[in-house]
């Protein structure tokens, strides 16, 4: 029987600010969920500490809320214990890209077939509003009693820079674009990562959803806002690397992510930047190690047999050590 | 003290080879039907640092050091200058004569407070400042001398072999040590030639090279010094046993007890458990487990740091893994947080934490029992724990196998203490009972009847166990969170619901100190009339042993309680031992006496005398002998501080 | 227990301006010659879920909250049905008359254990279950009803203001609901006044439309309500007080006691100090510090993490600045490693730990003592370290100066906890006596002679400590490493080095005790002689002094025991008067009585009663009045749980 | 006086194996301090935990051997109580892009003026053999038991992604042009990365000193290797991005950079890979704040008058929190 939207909520009361993005993103989450209709229990959903962390409390699929900066090594460790089940993973920006953001270069460096959703809100929300790695220099939004003195990480150079072979942006309330980008993600052979544009109406006031949608710069001609939000796709951008292609390819494909990625203001660009299908996901390369990897995996094989006798037998380990 | 022992020690720079000398010297003793015990001595080096290895032998079981010294072997300066004056009166020291005049100031990699007084010392006698001062000084003591020109031998030896370069034969120096040594003793040949097999097993061309060289120079030895030392080893028939190191006993514990998956981050000395879990991922499997190709497996992990090595684990455990991270001091200090979350969400989760000198990175080579309070406390807040300390190899390999059980069966974070001195020291071992060995999955659910009303992860019971289901049972839904949780595990700040939670949690360990047996929480050795009780934890078991069978001997009698599970802390046994006790004399290898301060919390006792050593160096059996004389004694010192060592 | 104290709650969704009406009643309070205490409870989130602050105020001086609530405002429907069973008969309840009508099931931010038992009372009762129910059976009770139409009210007073947005001015309603309160005690108008136009200082238009807003209200409740609650409240003459939240004491000390750069990474409830900090980054200095333009500056450092906030003031440290970090449980966590490293290189260096509910994630809104053990025994082996707990606003401040002097005169990490209880709540304390603090450098070398013998920062001495140069001074090179090393700061893994210096830094922590004098490391209150002896520390001690004045009212004569220096342990004064006392009681919010066990293992007493909290809510003063009655009889029992709290 | 060579050094023996790259990087690093002539007491060295770690203890200047992964935190705590210290930090490749990824990146974005150097050789050396972040995928150095799981990361790439203003790579066993490197990145006024390609003879037996000289592939003709390693700076490479440029004109550097960052194996680029200068320093953002940042820093100012007073006079903070 097919999922339904109703089977993905739960009852807990959604905490958030009224306005967040972060309702965007759940309503996209479970739009997504359902229509991939992958049975409940096979999914596994990880999220950190900050406002966006709830997430996981209002999607009726188990998983882990789990610690800041920590949801993407819970995450994984789920993934490599049994590889049959799909692992999505949510991240704010400060959990994520700010005390988080070793995890996610060596994530990339992995290349473990999971999903990484990142909501970037340009804040801490959750510790009302300091500046989050993603906020630019100079910029002052509401709580800061200083403008920001750090300069911006860029998260899709940075996914580009640790060998992500998926990378998308997408805008919490275009919860269409948003529910397809991350059904790719999910679809993606490897490590996929998604970044999240996501208005924090009560501590961004800077790019909040009126920004994004461009209503304070209006066609002169029509008076009708123009969104500063453009999608890849409609531009016949490519972002693909195939099997077979040379390393210069490649890399005129990272080069072309690199200057998507700068685009910001005015023309900020959503969808699929990079998609690499020609790199091996850790699965396969675990296979070479472990030839029962995916059917006996480390969560499902047998450990113990009649009466809690270990299933290990180590005889040929003790030749080795034996006198 | 009296010691039938026979004490060898062979040192030399990082990297030149020392350990596998040691360990064909080991093997070929233990191929021989002779105990061992080996301890191995180096610093945070890669090359160049002074090393050594202690193997002690003898016919009777042996768990500790001694301080004493029967015969050094030696290739270079720093090792016979560091280590002569430890060879007793009628030892002997074999070295090489082309070395003896390197003046000791110019020993670049000696620096410090024991290099200096080896300096006054000859000063004080009047002898030169040399290498050969130093063997002057010893010959004096009555220590025989034993000068081996290595590189003549090695060379002549290399004519036989004219294709090899000479690089690779400089190595079978030290398999000249080791056959000069063990012809000095008359042991036999055979054990010798058996453990060179042995150890080159994996390049059988090279094994015949050193068996070669370790015939010959047998021959050499027997040769110039008939008389030898004046010592003898003798084979004898012996059953078979492991030759184990500390790291490789608790791999084969955790393999035999479940354990799948296997996270860590480099770290002196507990990388080398992983590696050696690497070096086995697939393993036979017993044919009823009816795994594909009749292999089990186990996934190790090489993560990013160790935040990321506990918080894997951890997932990997949700997703139902027998799973497990290995780690010393400054790693175990970056998992705190893991642990804590590990704690609330009650997910079986086993950290082996090798202690280490400490504090920071310390003497990370080193060492040390000072993480106990550390590992008791970690992480803020209150979450119940297992804490397990092994004392010796076998236990090792049964509480590694047991941690992994109960960490299911309680459903939290257990933490098993080991250290440096179990890590690197080898003994042998009975081939592992897996009858002795029970792998209970706990409320592990496996499926859910349709009909059941919502399953709860967290919902309470009467003794606190909830149905624990892996990610992926249909029905069985859950929310884990680091916060305070319903049954469901969805936030929840009611505070009725957070008492039931705290409650509910540190109920589970009331539950474990009841159904676990008493002897997996502590052993007592000794009589129970002694002339003292000693309370000791973790790897200075050994020495405490070997001590208390010497004082015997001089009609000294000890007991010891071994405490050997932490928390939930035994109180009832443990108050019941030492309310019995004449005398309390605690035994620990850090500075404040970390037990003993347990022990009074506990129970309100206090220690009449506490030993402790923080050198960075383990107890020795006869340093220990004297102070528990001395302790056992009335009027003995509150507080004793061993400090033996090199 | 007899009480004469007002008790006003105030509660609403997070972010719709509860705590500035709290504010302005306290203040408002405050300024009229009242003793205020304020305490604030919310939820970890932003907007929506439930929050409330209590002010409770008396002419006498008060240190903690009250269970009984005197007079409740409300505006919607949860904080209504939450408290009004608090409310006690002859209080009263202000509400809006259009939410009566809200079935209690459709509140849809409540779920869990308080909602239910509210719904089993009413149907108990036969009660509607909606608001009104709730509202019926208070007035059963014999609380007056208040309905205050917020609506209509606003409405009308917007139409003075046609030019202002209505949205701005609905804020207005909590000004309201305070200015309703006041009228309804009979409290004057001038001090209300004055506090609003403090609270809007920065902002005079608002603040004119506020004040008008509050005397219009005032009017409308004395007209509507002419005979009032039936209790009044006086305002009288009282010398200038700072009216503060535990945070900024902390941050006041901080500036005053020479911190000079201060890292954090944002954390609830630790993080207000630091931006407090920040938005007084630059402060005025005496003209004696010639100071450029007469001003100091601190440097706010946001890291990108805990353990860069802890390595990044340690850096800082090294190159001569007080430096200090604020964290709570989470954050604490990830510095284990850190400490442990100022703790090897003598590094001073301050952590102020804010504790919070844990074991993880926990409540992080919610309060707790739960971290002591981990806060003495934090990171791997064995460094001292000085850790002072401070149990009211006022030790916040002169704790927080000295925890910077001790750290650079005994040059080492010292750890500052206090917690949710102190950081969110307000009270009344003595502006700041400059002179009260003292600034000692230590063993700071900041130049040195040409003609010395080479530099060395850890060089032995008598009492441990060396001569400390930061990073900059002509000729005093030095090398700071985590492993252990010689005098130089280069590593030496020699043992007996390692012995000296281990007993090197230990001894500083044992001159450090007999150094700091006996008033700085606890507090005894109560006559000598009482019936029982109470042992607390850190935020417990308003309740415990409040209980026992109003216990003292009822003949219980009690003493007690604060202590305020955890490490080094003040063993001789607590043994001391723990040996003399009648009974013994410990009083702590976590769940295990750490400093019970503390004390046990330290004296080998042992309590007779433990009296625990752990359920994320402050003790109330009225609780701990009982549980000590009880506890100071004989026959009380060994462990006793408060619940109290919503 | 001008500074010597031998005051630089210590009499601390240097515990490296025979061979090491590290002896080439302290001969660099000694080289550097002496020619900058820098007063000893002005620098302040840190390094982290593995076998580099140990170069602090054979330079003759004040600084931290610190902890694993940590050395950048400590340095810039110390940069930042006192601006006026020059500041240099030796990281490993485990240390510094392993464990310790973090803290390099957030360095990034902040822009302090500090050279970060990292001793490149692949492997965790100290703890005998493991695979860092730099060995790339399916490579089997000496001591693994498997090949590398694991995709290398790529420090260049991830230094441009994190905002880095100064980028450069030398060669350990090139003393000369590394020490001329470490000079210009300790000139530069911003955070200065430099990435030292270290042999490791112990445990990595792939990227020898003998691979990098391009022994295995000797000039048909001569006879002689032919190195793997060349200079930027000998192809005319321009790595400035100037005051005044575009941001497209900035953006071509970048991509510049990362094309150079890209070139492995037969041709390994050394040199200066970018350079900001356009960026403004920490320090200048402090200064809008405390603009006595310079003059009266954290560690310098007076914190105490006669006797032990406090030297802050806070009654003005008082008057916004009295009643
Ligand atoms: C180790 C640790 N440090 C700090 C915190 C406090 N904390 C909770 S939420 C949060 C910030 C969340 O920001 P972000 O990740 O951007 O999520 P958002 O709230 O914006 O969705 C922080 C710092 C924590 N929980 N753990
Ligand atoms: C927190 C922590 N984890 C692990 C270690 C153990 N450790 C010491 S050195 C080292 C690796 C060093 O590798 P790298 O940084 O590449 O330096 P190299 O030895 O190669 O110079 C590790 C993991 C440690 N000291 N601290
Ligand atoms: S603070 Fe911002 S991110 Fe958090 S819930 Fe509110 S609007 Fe959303
Ligand atoms: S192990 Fe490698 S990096 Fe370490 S000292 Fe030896 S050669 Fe150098
Ligand atoms: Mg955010
Ligand atoms: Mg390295």
């Amino acid at each position: 029987m097919a999922l339904k939207l109703s089977d993905l909520r739960t009852e807990v009361h959604q905490d958030w600010c009224p306005g967040c993005g972060d309702f965007g993103i759940l309503a996209s989450a479970q739009m997504a969920l359902k229509e991939l209709d992958i049975p409940q229990e096979r999914v596994a959903l990880f999220s950190g500490i900050g406002c966006h962390g709830k997430i996981h409390h209002f999607i009726n699929v188990s998983g882990a809320h789990t610690l800041h900066g920590r949801a993407l090594p819970y995450a994984l460790g789920t993934k490599l214990a049994n590889p049959n089940l799909e692992v999505l993973c949510f991240g704010g920006d400060g959990d994520g890209l700010g005390i988080g953001v070793g995890h996610f270069v060596h994530a990339g460096r992995r290349n473990i077939d999971m999903t990484y959703a990142i909501h970037d809100n340009g804040v801490y929300g959750l510790t009302k509003g300091q500046a989050s790695p993603t906020l630019g220099l100079d910029l002052q939004t509401k709580s800061l009693p200083e403008p920001n003195i750090n300069n911006n990480v860029n998260p899709v150079a940075l996914a580009l820079a640790s060998g992500v072979t998926f990378i998308a942006r997408s805008y919490a309330f275009d919860t269409r674009h948003l529910a397809d980008t991350l059904k790719k993600a999910v679809l993606h052979k490897g490590f996929a990562v998604v970044i999240i544009l996501q208005p924090c109406p009560t501590y961004n006031d800077i790019e909040t959803r009126a920004w994004y949608s461009g209503e304070d710069r209006r066609n002169p001609e029509t008076k009708r806002p123009m969104p500063r939000v453009y999608k890849l796709e409609s531009e016949g951008y490519d972002p693909l690397v195939k099997d077979g292609m040379t390393e210069k390819e490649r890399f005129a494909k990272m080069s072309q992510a690199l200057e998507k990625a700068q685009e910001w203001g005015d023309e900020i660009p959503i969808g699929v930047f990079y998609q690499d299908l020609s790199t091996s996901s850790y699965a396969d390369r675990i296979l070479h190690r472990i030839p029962s990897y995916l059917t006996a995996s480390p969560a499902t094989q047998a450990i113990a047999v009649d009466g809690g006798r270990p299933a290990a037998d180590l005889a040929r380990i003790y030749d080795g050590l034996a006198v | 003290m009296k010691d039938e022992s026979f004490s060898w020690v062979i040192g030399g720079p990082q990297g030149s080879g020392v350990d596998s000398s040691a360990n064909i010297f080991a093997r070929a003793c233990a191929h021989g039907g002779l105990w061992v015990f080996g301890k191995r001595e180096y610093h945070s080096n890669i090359m160049g640092l002074h090393s050594y290895f202690q193997v002690r032998v003898s016919e009777k079981e042996l768990r500790s050091p001694v301080d004493r010294v029967d015969l050094l072997a030696t290739f270079e300066e720093e090792t016979l200058v560091r280590h002569a004056a430890e060879v007793v009166a009628g030892g002997g020291i074999l070295y090489d004569p082309a070395k003896a005049a390197k003046p000791i100031e110019e020993i670049e990699t000696w620096h410090g407070f024991a290099k200096e007084h080896v300096l006054e010392r000859l000063k004080g006698e009047g002898l030169e400042l040399t290498v050969a001062g130093v063997l002057k000084e010893a010959e004096k003591r009555g220590v025989k001398l034993f000068p081996v020109p290595y590189t003549d031998l090695v060379n002549q030896l290399s004519a036989h072999y004219p294709e090899k370069q000479l690089s690779k034969l400089t190595r079978v120096v030290n398999v000249v040590a080791v056959a000069a040594s063990l012809a000095l003793v008359k042991f036999d040949r055979a054990p010798l030639d058996d453990a060179v097999r042995a150890i080159f097993g994996r390049k059988p061309e090279i094994a015949e090279i050193n068996v070669f060289v370790a015939d010959r120079t047998y021959e050499y030895a027997t040769q110039h010094y008939p008389g030898g030392l004046g010592r003898t080893l003798t084979t004898r028939a012996s059953p078979r046993r492991l030759f184990l190191m500390g790291n490789q006993a608790v791999a084969l514990g955790k393999l035999l007890g479940g354990c799948r998956m296997q996270t860590y981050y480099p770290i002196t000395p507990a990388s080398d458990e992983s590696e050696f879990l690497e070096a086995h991922e697939v393993f036979d499997a017993v044919p009823a487990a009816k795994l594909p190709d009749g292999k089990g497996s186990i996934l190790v992990v090489q993560t990013e740091d160790e935040i990321a090595a506990i918080t894997m684990a951890t997932g990997a455990a949700l997703a139902g893994t027998r799973a497990a991270t290995s780690t010393s001091g400054p790693g175990f200090s970056l998992m705190c947080e893991g642990l804590g979350y590990a704690g609330i969400n009650e997910i079986p989760v086993v950290v082996t934490l090798y202690q280490r000198a400490g504090p920071s990175t310390g003497m990370p080579t080193r060492h040390e029992q000072g993480d106990l309070r550390f590992a008791m406390h970690t992480g803020q807040g209150e979450f119940p724990r297992i804490l397990l300390a092994s004392g010796d190899m076998e236990e090792c390999i049964y509480d590694a196998a047991r941690c992994m059980d109960y960490a299911e069966r309680y459903q939290l974070p257990v933490i098993h203490l080991v250290d440096k001195g179990l890590a690197n020291s080898n003994s042998l071992v009975p081939i592992p009972d897996p009858s002795r060995i029970r792998i209970e999955r706990g409320g592990l659910v496996q499926s859910l009847p349709a009909t059941d009303p919502p399953y709860k992860r967290f919902a309470f019971t009467e003794d606190g166990l909830s149905p624990r289901a892996p990610f992926g049972v249909k029905g069985a839904l859950m929310w884990n969170t680091g916060d305070e949780h319903n049954e469901f595990g969805h936030i929840d700040e009611d505070p009725e619901n957070r008492v039931k939670m705290m409650e509910k949690r540190h109920g589970k360990v009331l539950l474990a100190a009841k159904q676990i047996p008493r002897e997996e929480k502590v052993n007592v050795f000794g009589p129970p009339d002694a002339a003292a009780t000693i309370v000791s934890w973790g790897s200075t078991k050994g020495a405490i042993l070997d001590a208390m069978a010497s004082l015997a001997e001089e009609g000294v009698r000890l007991n010891f309680l071994q405490i050997r599970m932490v928390l939930p802390f035994p109180d009832d046994v443990v108050r019941d031992v030492l309310s019995k006790a004449k005398r309390r004399i605690s035994v620990e290898m850090n500075y404040s006496s970390q037990m003993a301060g347990v022990l009074s919390e506990r129970t309100h006792l206090s220690m009449d005398t506490e030993i402790v050593k923080f050198n960075g160096r383990p107890m020795t059996h006869n340093e220990l002998h004297d102070a528990l004389k001395r302790a056992a004694a009335p009027g003995a010192p509150q507080r004793m501080v061993l400090t033996n060592g090199s």
